[in-house]
């Protein structure tokens, strides 16, 4: 099947350093906490003042000039040059994931569903206001997650990438050559090369303001609080009584996203709370660091590695002269 | 830098003689990365304004370096905004340093095709001589029954919702005293 | 809300975070829908259909606070026997006179006050625009009247409101908005529940009310349901105004307006105010309660700010100096005139009529036909290149050779370029430091206008001329510094706050102006902003060292008072309605007001005060009378004069609407402000024939990312980058209907223009089903024009020029337009198309429809009046 | 504003025409759950890389298969096996480097590569096995100029010292080069690429086997006949393993082996497997004839060039639609589910 050493998640391997530390993990000895962000979807009012506010304080680009009809979203995705993104995701039905067992009017076919794209017809499904009573209208700021076990971290060949006092996943600009493999090795597709300077660019969680005790740009604009910075502990610690808050207000939907330290990445340093299946707004189901992978992985190459060798040997001595 | 500066400075040693044998975090950071302070932290002065885009009245703190503004944020001490911005606000930067912006007069002769340069002491004097001809051509002292009117209707003028309100006192008194009464701005809009 | 004010929303979080529910009506589901409990697709232009429905809910439910109401409001004053109401005559209210097209009012006034009243015939005050000058106080009417305590009189305002609202039934809510009658139910049970002694319920609105033929009698609507709950004067209540622009306030309480002078004093009209006492006398009525009885002082003390040791009491403080207003010369008929070449020069000063005025191609062939015009802005605007980019050079309607118009460019100083206050959406006035020089040429409008002047006044230094006396009169010695010059911002600041002449001390406050000549007050409201001679809009105690109320931060008018009429906030005998809503009341101990604010009420008058027989002006106020700029000391949910179209506020469709009206046969706002011209046409709507030939209802709005005309956002590239090209929304069903595409273009044509825009097709629009038909409406941005980072047609080149009666501000939010796939015609044909659509519609250019639809009885006039408009 | 850059919506537009309103794969035991993309966009950003690393999967494979054919040709004897072996890896290893240094974002700040040495980075550990095998291979095919080296002056003891240092360099690179044939595979299978990384257990061998029968093609077609008798044995191991390891890649990874099979990727694996068909058939049974040897070496170099092209693309087209990111990731998380619940 799918993934034929497919294993429940588990702790991570013993060579990972431990999880909700990272930075200890990486050499830095009296880390202060642990920082990071937690996006309470739920109070998003899409306004896009974090991506303007990071590309003020960061000196990003623009992304480019392009109407991308995706709702209200023509950034399109967290790149090089948007190092927050608001999603917006307009949907006529409560929910996106529907099991085989719910009753349901969509056809139950593996499709990807292109919201309000230019596909077979106009997106409209019922036809009355009545009938879309129960509209819902998702926003969120995505953000790099500053995963406790980091894929691009662990790839970057050249240390330009590297964990901070703060648990933080920075790339340095001095050293970055642009060589792309942390882009690949990103479960939530986040890092990417900027296209006219050849490095790769993604958000620093404000490096240089949280050194000086100041709030990252995009937090500190946050108009309704959506985006919260701080110890991580702290703000899983709000997140999960957040969630209470919203179930017994009769939002059973609402769910956090990256919290868990248990998860294939360790846990984020920058997770969600989020009104629908993550795939809903673009990020992975159960991302997982493919580095965890890695001792199977060399172990593979040592057994190919050594069958080629044998095939050589083989070859010179297996035959006649 | 002699050898051994390049050696003590290069991760991989620091890999081998210090906490961070996997080069993922001590080790790898870069001198210029050890040493990064936030630019607000350098400015000469800060200083402390309000959004000049809607009405909300968010309190904003202009960081300036040289006669350079560096950094617009919210102002965490105002009670309206809590050192909140929406994208406009948080925009007022790119706004106010636009390399769109125009700094110097413009001028577009009748029947032109393209504009001119003029200088602002000209344009101003130019401007002082059109208003009084204008008075002068369009001036009502009385209505036909011989009640005072003391007004030009040659004149108009629009705007102010996004200007000082020490500036449309002068501009209302100005306009007023020179007779000019058709004077509006957006709130009739 | 969330859309257009997004850091304003963050109180409404916080609200909903503590248990509020959060309703949200709009004709297309936004930012602040997602946000909101409950939200209610509302067809464009029917609010007062829905309002007057919960007005009804509440009245046959008797679920008003009634102790609030009869103590606070005019519930229980008695009426004229003259008055007829709009529900007994299809739609008109007594008084109407069809040869203006406006109401005399004698007969809507309280019981016994029907001559005295001093307001008569309105078509000179909707003309001047007079509902402005109520920003700061209520109308002039006589103080004392009848009342009856009990409720039962029949002429009694409640009994008349019961009967004026009796048909706006849940069913007819969803006959005329298109809203089913359980999530109207949902609105008016929580609004009734969340409102009373021990809670309070809000109202936000913003242009989406004020920009109709009916605008202000939107928000009166709204004002009589708060008035009825008790939410007017109470902390977390209130019918609040949420303001688009940085200083808007600022520039209506210190006018850059034809009709007002500052602190909302009428400029003077030539027939009415002929000398400094007519002037004065009118302003206030003899005899009426409240503080606005002290005009004369503050009129006095403007003139002395403006003119100085010149103006004395015996000259009447140079009132002769004061231009006479004859009319209307709003910024739509100064346009007009523009084209037809009366007018030599015009100012732009930080606004774009070309993109952000209703018609905007009537804008740019005004501007096209001036001698002259300045452009002050930031940027390379629309409304400055209009003769070399605009659409019209491209239909060759103007052509830049034979455009006669000079054209000067002055660059301006940035906010942060200059000093000053601005004065934000809640009255607050905060003081701004400046934080670098402007760079180049560019100048404060400070700077500007100083300059000019002094130039001016200069060259006409000797003049014999009594024209030029007002010039050279004025007071215009202003402290300047730096290398250019600059005037001293705090100056002015002081000048405006007003002083003591002989002195020079800043006056404390508004009642400390004098209409003897020794003060100088250059905005009578804004006086204290500079008392004891410190700058309070500076003051910058930090929030969180401070109450809720914060009033140490800024400066708001008047007296730094942060909720108007907050004596409401206390029962009528000066106790809090209840512990948890405790604002400001009376301490009997101390024998004054206290509380969380600066009391709204002369500050030791007990609760128990009774005024004599015979006073006037503040002392006429009695002990609970909480509303003391009102004539009469309440609220108003009838309104015996200073509205022009109707004592009480009634549903009438939009200019373009392509429905009939469903509850009166008066199908728009009889009094509503048209212009014949030739530019200006407006869509056919029913009973008229052709209705059909602009099928489809359009409504603009702001984006979150953009702002205005787009002068300051389509400039700014992460602004830009966010909305990047103009688009139209519209919903799957209409998509289907005519035939657009996702992504695809469409273009819109009404009997003005033809724009296109990029077609988003979007769940967030829904047809509406109306009377028994569907409705669909289509949303566009108005941010876009032809310059900057990104650009697009103009959604306000497709409105026409039809006028709210009491303000003159434009119907800009609804009109009637067809939709077609494609993009739009160039060239000729682009002209040609419209004029096609003219043609099928039966559209005659300059023609006007009737003001009362036909078949619709008027009554008799009646008399008084100022007799200007009959002529 | 940069006017050269593509408008950001281009990019997405062409990254979403690989995404498509696709039926799941028929192959899968569990119907595909339905789910709802963000307008189909793709989850993962797909690779940056472009050609150049495909390329270098094709010529670093090629330079340890030569140096292993090399090596077999020092130690048996077959000088004429030896430098052709050495002299194609050193131009192999040449044009890996400057393939690897083209498609970096910064080719000036190649050598940052240099600057740190991970573990956890397969392209940290590859850049130092590079940098180790490339001195060796370097060294070993200088050492085949000795003979051309003047008999007298100061070159005449480089004349001398090289052919034994050649030996050395030549087995030291034999040493590395099964890492370098082998390392690129993790270097793939290391990344959150849905397609390469759950090929992990198999891509090793697809490459191992790739640069085996790539060494051989160069022995096929440099060697005469009469000393190839070894190429035409590694080109039947070669093509073996790589034959066994594509199956398994094809045929394992459920909806992840379908981009292998569909398309470009498809097309140009199978153009792969047919080529090294004919390679293998050409040098077994007439690889005694110099111009069917020299063809078949050509169809295996070709094969080997078509197989890393089509495993990159693969992995690239999994990158580009959500399908391959949320499918295979929700069936995870069910399965996990379904062992936490209490009844497991």
């Amino acid at each position: 099947m799918v993934d034929a050493q497919g294993r429940p998640g588990g702790p991570a391997t013993p060579a990972a350093p431990p999880p909700g530390d990272p930075a200890a993990g990486a050499g830095w000895v009296d880390a202060p906490p642990r920082m990071g962000f937690f996006t309470d979807t739920s109070v998003c009012i899409g306004c896009k003042a974090c991506e303007v506010a990071c590309k003020e304080w960061n000196g990003v680009p623009t992304s480019g000039l392009d109407l991308l009809g995706m709702s209200y979203d023509n950034t399109g995705a967290l790149t090089a040059n948007s190092w927050r993104h608001v999603a917006f995701v307009e949907q006529p039905r409560p929910a996106g994931h529907r099991g085989g067992s719910e009753p349901t009017e969509a056809p139950a076919s593996g499709a990807t569903e292109f919201l309000g794209m230019p596909a077979a017809g106009p997106p409209g499904r019922t036809g009355t206001a009545e009938g879309r009573s129960d509209f819902r209208w998702l926003m969120m700021s995505d953000v790099c997650k500053h995963c406790t076990q980091a894929g691009c971290l662990d790839v970057c060949p050249t240390g330009a990438l590297f964990r901070t006092e703060f648990g933080t996943v920075v790339v340095q600009e001095d050293i970055c050559n642009g060589c792309g493999y942390c882009v690949s090795a990103c479960p939530y597709g986040v890092i990417d090369r900027r296209v006219d300077d050849g490095r790769v660019w993604k958000c620093t969680l404000c490096y240089d303001r949280i050194g000086a005790g100041l709030t990252p740009a995009c937090a500190q604009a946050c108009p309704t609080e959506s985006i919260q910075y701080g110890p991580l502990d702290e703000l899983r610690e709000r997140a999960a009584a957040r969630v209470a808050t919203l179930h017994e207000r009769g939002t059973p939907e609402a769910r956090l996203y990256g919290h868990d330290p248990h998860d294939g990445v360790g846990g984020d340093g920058a997770f969600f709370l989020l009104l629908d299946e993550p795939e809903v707004y673009g990020l992975p189901p159960d991302p997982q660091v493919t580095t965890r992978d890695l001792p199977k992985m060399w172990q593979r190459a040592g057994v190919a590695a050594l069958a080629m060798a044998a095939g050589a040997v083989v070859a010179f001595l297996g035959g006649r002269r | 830098m002699g050898l051994r500066d390049v050696l003590l400075g290069w991760p991989v040693y620091r890999q081998l003689t210090g906490a961070d044998p996997l080069g993922r975090g001590a080790a790898a950071q870069s001198a210029r990365s050890a040493a990064l302070t936030p630019r607000t932290e350098a400015a000469d002065r800060v200083a402390r304004s309000v959004c000049p885009y809607c009405a909300v009245g968010c309190g904003q703190r202009v960081f300036v370096s040289g006669n350079q503004v560096t950094q617009i944020e919210g102002d965490p001490d105002s009670p309206i905004s809590r050192g909140r911005l929406c994208p406009k606000g948080s925009a007022s930067k790119s706004l106010v340093t636009s390399p769109l912006r125009q700094t110097t007069v413009r001028y577009r002769r009748p029947y032109g095709t393209e504009w001119e340069d003029l200088d602002l002491d000209t344009a101003l004097d130019m401007i002082a001589d059109r208003i009084l001809a204008a008075r002068a051509e369009t001036w009502e002292d009385v209505d036909a029954e011989g009640r005072p009117l003391n007004r030009t209707l040659g004149i108009s003028s629009l705007g102010g919702a996004t200007l000082d309100n020490e500036e449309n006192y002068l501009i209302k008194k100005l306009f007023t005293a020179m007779g000019a009464l058709q004077i509006e701005n957006q709130a009739r809009i | 809300m969330a859309e257009a004010h997004p850091v304003g929303f963050q109180w409404v979080m916080e609200a909903r975070k503590r248990g509020a529910k959060v309703f949200h009506v709009d004709p297309r589901f936004t930012r602040t829908s997602a946000s909101a409990d409950v939200y209610l697709p509302i067809r464009a232009g029917t609010d007062i259909a829905l309002l007057g429905g919960v007005i009804n809910y509440i009245l046959t439910n008797e679920l008003d606070f009634r102790e609030y109401v009869l103590a606070y409001t005019n519930a229980a004053t008695i009426v004229s026997e003259d008055f007829v109401d709009a529900e007994d005559a299809e739609g008109l209210f007594s008084g109407f006179d069809p040869a203006t097209g406006s109401y005399v009012q004698d007969s809507w006034q309280y019981a016994g006050h029907e001559r005295d009243s001093g307001s008569g015939h309105t078509a000179t005050a909707r003309e001047t625009a007079a509902g402005l000058r109520h920003e700061s106080h209520g109308a002039p009417i006589a103080g004392q009247v009848e009342r009856d305590e009990t409720l039962q009189h029949p002429r009694c305002v409640y009994q008349i409101l019961k009967r004026h609202f009796a048909r706006y039934t849940p069913e007819m809510v969803q006959r005329v908005c298109g809203l089913p009658p359980e999530k109207f139910l949902e609105l008016a049970r929580a609004w009734t529940q969340n409102s009373g002694r021990e809670r309070t319920g809000c109202l936000i609105y913003s242009v989406g009310w004020t920009q109709h033929s009916v605008g202000v009698q939107y928000i009166r609507t709204g004002a009589i349901i708060q008035l009825l709950l008790g939410n007017v004067g109470r902390p977390g209540g209130g019918v609040l105004a949420l303001r688009g622009h940085a200083s808007i306030q600022g520039s209506t309480d210190i006018p850059t307006l034809f009709n007002l002078l500052p602190g909302y004093l009428p400029m003077p009209h030539h027939a009415q105010h002929p000398t400094f006492d007519d002037w004065v006398n009118a302003i206030r009525h003899p005899g009426q309660k409240g503080f606005w009885g002290n005009a004369r002082a503050y009129a006095a003390s403007l003139l002395k700010a403006y003119w100085g040791e010149a103006a004395t009491p015996d000259n009447d403080f140079c009132y002769g100096y004061l231009p006479r207003l004859t009319g209307d010369h709003g910024t739509y008929q100064q346009v007009l005139d523009m084209i037809d070449g009366k007018i030599r020069g015009y100012f732009l000063l930080g606004q774009n009529p070309a993109v952000g005025s209703a018609h905007g191609r009537a804008q740019r062939l005004g501007m096209a036909n001036l001698e002259w015009l300045v452009v002050r802005d930031l940027f390379m605007i629309e409304s400055a290149t209009f003769w070399q980019r605009g659409p019209e050079v491209a239909t060759g309607e103007i052509v830049p050779q034979e455009c006669r118009t000079e054209v000067f460019f002055l660059p301006a100083a940035s906010h942060v370029e200059k000093e000053g206050t601005f004065t934000q959406t809640q009255r607050l006035l905060q003081w701004r430091e400046k934080a670098v020089d402007p760079p180049g040429d560019a100048r404060s409008e400070l700077w500007f206008f100083y300059h000019l002047g002094r130039r001016l006044r200069e060259k006409l230094a000797g003049s014999p001329l009594p024209r030029d006396r007002a010039l050279l009169d004025l007071a215009w010695d202003y402290p300047t510094h730096g290398p250019h010059d600059e005037p001293d911002a705090e100056a002015v600041l002081r000048e405006i706050n007003g002083y003591d002449i002989a002195t020079g001390r800043p006056l404390a406050g508004f009642a400390e102006a004098r209409d003897d000549g020794t003060t100088a007050v250059g905005c009578w409201i804004y006086a204290g902003v500079y008392a004891d001679g410190v700058n309070q809009a500076a003051r910058r105690r930090p929030g969180g060292e401070q109450d809720w109320v914060a009033a140490e931060w800024g400066w708001a008018w008047p007296a730094n008072r942060r909720m108007l009429y907050n004596r409401a906030s206390a029962d009528p005998q000066g106790r809090p309605w209840s512990d948890r809503k405790r604002y400001v009341w009376w301490d009997e101990s101390a024998g004054r007001w206290t509380g969380h604010d600066v009391p709204d009420f002369e500050v030791t008058k007990a609760p128990s005060y009774r005024p004599p027989p015979g006073a006037s002006g503040p002392a006429a106020l009695a002990g609970d009378d909480p509303f003391v700029m009102q004539a009469d000391g309440k609220g108003w949910l009838y309104a015996p004069s200073g509205v022009l179209d109707g004592p009480l506020p009634t549903h009438y469709e939009p200019a373009e609407s392509p429905v009939r009206n469903p509850l009166y046969g008066q199908q728009g706002n009889p009094t509503r402000k048209t212009y014949r011209h030739p530019v200006n046409s407006v869509n056919p709507s029913p009973p008229q024939e052709h209705s059909q030939v602009f099928p489809y209802v359009f409504t603009v709005s702001r984006l979150t990312e953009h702002h205005t005309a787009g002068g300051m956002s389509r400039t700014v590239a992460p602004l830009a980058e966010l909305q990047p090209e103009m688009f139209v929304e519209v919903s799957p069903e209409l998509a289907t209907l005519a035939g657009l595409n996702h992504l695809g273009w469409a273009h819109l044509v009404s009997a003005r223009a033809v724009i296109e825009a990029k077609v988003l097709v979007t769940d967030r629009l829904v047809p509406l089903r109306v009377d028994g038909r569907v409705i669909h409406q289509l949303w566009l941005p108005y941010h876009f024009g032809f310059e900057g980072l990104v650009t697009g047609d103009s959604a306000n080149d497709l409105f026409g020029i039809t006028l709210d009666p009491n303000v003159l501000i434009q119907e800009s939010k609804i009109g009637t337009c067809d939709v077609r796939p494609g993009r739009r015609p160039t060239g000729a044909a682009l002209g040609e198309l419209v004029d096609d659509y003219r043609r099928r519609a039966g559209v005659t250019p300059g023609a006007v429809p009737p003001a009362v639809t036909p078949g619709v009885p008027i009554g008799p006039p009646g008399s008084g009046g100022d007799g200007e408009g009959n002529g | 504003m940069s006017p050269e850059r593509p408008p950001v919506g281009e990019r997405f537009r062409r990254e979403m025409s690989g995404g498509r309103r696709g039926r799941g794969d028929a192959g899968l035991t569990v119907p595909p759950a339905e789910f709802t993309s963000y307008y189909g966009r793709p989850i993962l950003k797909p690779p940056v890389w472009t050609w150049e690393i495909a390329a270098y999967l094709f010529t670093g494979g090629l330079a340890a298969g030569s140096s292993l054919l090399a090596a077999g040709g020092q130690l048996t004897d077959r000088p004429a096996v030896r430098r052709a072996g050495r002299v194609a890896a050193l131009a192999a290893i040449t044009a890996s480097a400057g393939l690897l240094v083209k498609d970096l974002g910064r080719p000036e700040r190649f050598h940052h590569m240099l600057r740190v040495a991970k573990p956890t980075s397969p392209m940290s550990v590859g850049s130092w096995i590079l940098a180790g095998y490339g001195s060796a291979a370097g060294v070993a095919a200088i050492a085949e100029a000795a003979p051309l080296l003047p008999e007298r002056g100061p070159l005449r003891l480089a004349r001398r010292a090289l052919p034994p240092l050649g030996r050395a360099a030549g087995l030291a690179a034999a040493l590395t080069a099964p890492a370098l044939g082998t390392y690129t595979a993790v270097l793939l299978a290391d990344t959150a690429v849905p397609s390469w990384h759950e090929a992990y257990p198999h891509l090793p061998l697809v490459f191992g086997g790739s640069a085996l029968a790539s060494g051989a093609a160069v022995g096929l077609i440099a060697v005469p006949p009469a000393q190839a008798g070894p190429a035409r044995r590694m080109a039947v191991a070669g093509a073996a393993l790589e034959l066994y390891g594509a199956h398994q890649v094809e045929t394992r990874l459920g909806l992840l082996g379908e981009p292998y099979r569909t398309g470009r990727a498809g097309r140009l694996l199978r153009a792969g497997r047919t080529l090294t068909a004919a390679g293998v058939a050409g040098a077994v049974l007439a690889g005694r004839n110099r111009t069917v040897a020299a063809l078949s070496g050509a169809a295996l170099l070709a094969a080997s060039l078509a197989t890393r092209f089509g495993v990159f693309h693969a992995g690239v087209v999994s990158a580009r639609d959500p399908r391959y990111t949320v499918l295979p990731q929700r069936e995870r998380l069910a399965r996990r589910r379904a062992a936490e619940a209490p009844d497991g």
